[in-house]
């Protein structure tokens, strides 16, 4: 039987985490990136979904392994796996359609799930130059769906992002850069697209049909106009459907105790 | 054999000229080929042209001491141990490099079909980013698209005419000079084993027209051979070899060290602005050779990193770098 | 794992259904699922569409039984034991079977781009010859190519938009229902190790929708994940797993057994004519299972062909199949 | 010191192999056909070429089989290779241009080089369906230089093959099929063509520029005129140099004592 943690037990990254670990279904194949996404991820396969599959970038197919890798490069990435491989297989595994999930970042967010981590500001005069794509776009693009973990603040919820790294449920057609509807682009590798943003203060789904971002779950203490204000694009907050589930306490025990009791990606904010 | 393939690290880099394009082994803070990079900053190179499947510590390494006039790549930083390439971005504000944008898979394709002898691929990657964005064409604004070395367009639409899976991206083969690896073992005619994750590097040594290999030991080639479907490399696709134990340091490599993160996370911080970098060049790459820089490390931070046999990393590095 | 992947010779062969296309691990007489191709020819399986990387024995045998409609490959024979293959000729000469050719890099590097999710793959290999006749785009001339399993085009011609490679050919990817390997070793849960050569085993495995493995021993798959660097095929990429100790057999395994040569000299000999071929599927075939057709062939046979640990091939072996 | 063996000592596939042999220079990479070709050039890495570098088309990289492999898929290539992969790899380094030098075999070849394996007579309605392409097209499209060893008849050294099935000097132009020189279709994959026919009467060369065939050497016992009468079409007989070097004894000795001892590709026709 499941309990949930009380609030002075868990801290933020626990309850993204815990989230971010909800979206996972038994039996995927998920692609992993680098951090808090990997620490989900082994939680769910520690819980729900233990016949689920990993895929790290750098090329370990269907790994296991027995303590937290520091980077999808990590020498830990290997033990266990079923297979040691490139960034040849890992991507062409994912084009071929092979990939259910994938979890990304993102450093700014518009309300079609296009996502930015590429600079801000004008790409040609840039304020900021961000890490760059990495794979962001490429696992977003062939997985079925994706989740996005992003820190939540008014300046990354943006009407128009700086630039599209990641591309949403509407995107720009080119050479004009109108907005369409992904489907009408991506043809035989359309799939789907981002299935949430697990942002710091709530989850956020899309409508299939519109591409529009809506709040799914605010995470405690957090409230719909609260969150809306939040946004700088008018986010539909018509279908919330309550506020996000907290962590469990076997989940917090296996984050901190079996997962990551390193604290190199969560912290434990809550001492016990 | 009599044309031993052997040479020293500072002919390694020697080979390299400024103007070059090159290209690394490795992924992010794994087994880059550092020895060789600390010696191209020692020697001055200037005029780069990084065309990387993702780039990571030598990319801030290279571009902090201004060697690099274009980097062409996805993604660039030390993964947990520094966030973002604050070199490149500095040297990107100051449009002291000209950056060409491309998503991961397309630059590993860009590769593969590079080393399959192929002028482009084609992908469905990416479609309807800023990636493709017509006006983002860096080295086409910089008039360099001449069709030689650099293709005449970043990339090009088409449909597919035999399923109708729709839009395609095509992307240019990525020609470069010189590939430069660090892995585990050489043999003496050039036979690569690679163990863990090969990441790119099958596909940047045969993509290369020169291949320059460091490796942690050169070892019989007779050895290698005894076990032929466990090589990475083949003798004919590798020019040079040097052993350099340790040569990827301060990046990992599987099975022999970790990540040094506390010097990647040292080098992050103090390098945000150019005179931070300076320092830290000054500190540790100027002045010294390989062994020198081994010494000023020191025996107990090289021991903490080895990585224990049956595992393959280090038990005992406190991962974070703190 | 509660989600079993094993299943019986039979089963392996129900999967496949009149009509399925299908493809092959191995190399002309080398790793061919012989024991699975045996029990479709029992099964009396019809209008199989094969595409092959190159077709050998296992072609032959199918063939001749009337299990095939299309054959789209590059290559038939059996080496230096029959130096084409007579059936297909026999079959194609009654104007039995549709034969659609293309090289071998060609039928590689289409079963590569369906591997990596590409719809086609582009290439300049063969340009000028006779495969790209377009009077001879045999599956076109049999009204066959909608577009959805069978590309709408053969080939198409385009030339290089970026760097002036000049003329290049387009062909489709090779889209296949099921691929059948056959390999030395197959963990629980699937993962694949391929010792020696391993063909195009990587590409055909991922293309295909479903792919079986049947392998001369099922191991626990925790032996095998112990050096994750030395396996060829991932878990996920197979549906179905098979233990079946010499299944390869006439055509060779790697560190296993060598080629029957004899055998295959004798069928190669006796199956010019169709009657000749039902008397050798007869004697070798109908009737038998895998455990009688080994008896039947013997004890002194098999041990003449078993591999040497240390060489991987028999000593003993008469080459030349005299 | 090299002594020839006098016509006693040695058959005719002795000196198709050693004839083949010469054709190797030392450093080159060689991809590998089945069959004579490959002792042949394992006859050179014993002789003249020690350096070179074997590539057989199944996936062995830099192969130093210490017995002859009945074929590419062998066990036996694979053994002292500096790797053993697969086809891609084989492929790719071709197209790549890696390749020096390949060895093949034909049914039938035209004043250009173009040669048949498919099938003999119309390709719509076959007298007879061949073995089919194999990788001849793809080695001869990507190598510096093929080598073609052939049986000599006249019905093979045609005016017109039936199939072409591997690129010569001039060939087809699609859709039209119209004869072009090689170097017009192949751009930057244009390395050169068919650099000698070693057939069991002659060896035969091209000229680069007009693709034409010519009578380079006889064998021990033919004359020019012979020669041009075996074949349809009007061979260039003006260039001859004179007779084909027969093999050494040492040699001789290489090919039945160590590289195949158990006559699978070259039978022992005289005992001594």
């Amino acid at each position: 039987m499941s309990v949930y943690a009380s609030p002075e037990e868990y801290g933020l990254a626990d309850l993204l985490c815990c989230a971010a670990s909800h979206e996972v279904l038994d039996n995927e194949i998920v692609f992993a990136g680098t951090g808090l996404p990997m620490v989900a991820i082994m939680l769910a396969q520690q819980t729900h979904a233990p016949n689920l599959k990993l895929i790290f970038e750098a090329g370990t197919l269907d790994g296991r392994p027995p303590e937290i890798p520091t980077s999808v490069g990590d020498a830990r990435c290997e033990m266990g796996a079923s297979r040691s491989s490139g960034l040849y297989d890992a991507f062409s595994i994912a084009q071929r359609g092979y990939v259910d999930l994938g979890f990304l970042g993102g450093a700014e967010v518009d309300r079609y799930g296009n996502v930015n981590t590429t600079c801000i500001g004008d790409y040609l005069n840039p304020e900021l130059r961000l890490t760059g794509s990495g794979g962001n776009p490429d696992i977003n693009s062939f997985a079925s769906r994706t989740v996005f973990i992003m820190v939540h603040e008014k300046r990354r919820f943006v009407e128009n992002v700086s630039y599209i790294t990641s591309p949403g449920w509407r995107v720009k057609k080119w050479p004009g850069g109108e907005f369409v509807h992904r489907r009408e682009l991506y043809g035989a590798a359309y799939r789907g697209g981002p299935s949430a943003i697990i942002s710091t203060l709530g989850v956020f789904r899309f409508d299939e049909q519109d591409g529009h971002m809506y709040l799914d779950t605010c995470h405690p203490g957090a409230t719909p106009d609260a969150i809306k204000t939040q946004c700088q694009f008018d986010l539909d907050i018509s279908r919330v459907k309550g506020e996000t589930p907290p962590p469990t306490t076997d989940e917090l025990r296996l984050v901190h105790e079996l997962l990551d009791p390193d604290e190199i990606f969560i912290p434990k904010t809550k001492k016990s | 054999m009599s044309n031993s393939k052997r040479i020293t690290l500072q002919q390694a880099a020697e080979i390299i000229k400024d103007g070059s394009s090159l290209t690394f082994s490795g992924f992010t803070i794994w087994r880059r080929p550092m020895a060789i990079v600390y010696e191209l900053i020692r020697q001055s190179r200037r005029g780069l042209h990084l065309i990387e499947v993702q780039g990571g510590s030598e990319t801030e390494f290279l571009v902090g001491a201004g060697c690099v006039d274009i980097w062409e790549s996805c993604w660039v930083g030390h993964e947990l141990y520094g966030k973002y390439g604050a070199n490149l971005s500095r040297k990107v504000a100051e449009k002291k490099i000209v950056v060409e944008d491309y998503s991961h898979a397309e630059m590993l394709f860009r590769f593969a079909a590079a080393a399959s002898g192929a002028p482009y691929a084609i992908t469905q990657t990416s479609l309807g980013t800023d990636i493709h964005n017509p006006e983002y064409d860096m080295l086409g604004r910089a008039g360099l698209r001449d069709g030689t070395r650099i293709a005449k367009h970043k990339y090009q639409f088409t449909e597919d005419p035999f399923y109708g899976a729709g839009s395609l991206v095509l992307v240019p083969a990525a020609k470069v000079d010189i590939a430069v690896l660090c892995v585990q073992q050489v043999g003496e005619e050039g036979t690569v084993r690679v163990n863990g994750q090969y990441y790119s590097d099958p596909e940047i040594a045969r993509a290369a027209d020169i291949t320059i290999v460091m490796a942690e030991e050169i070892v019989p080639e007779e050895y290698l051979r005894r076990n032929a479907d466990q090589n990475t490399i083949a003798t004919f696709e590798v020019d040079h070899i040097l052993e350099c134990p340790f040569g990827a340091h301060p990046t990992g490599m599987f099975g022999k060290y970790d990540v040094d993160g506390a010097f990647l996370k040292e080098f992050y911080t103090n390098t945000r602005t150019q005179e931070g970098y300076d320092a830290f060049a000054k500190e540790w790459i100027h002045g010294l050779d390989h062994i020198s820089y081994l010494e000023k490390l020191g025996w107990p931070r090289m021991l903490e990193l080895r990585a224990n046999t049956a595992m393959n990393y280090s038990p005992r590095e406190k991962k974070g770098g703190n």
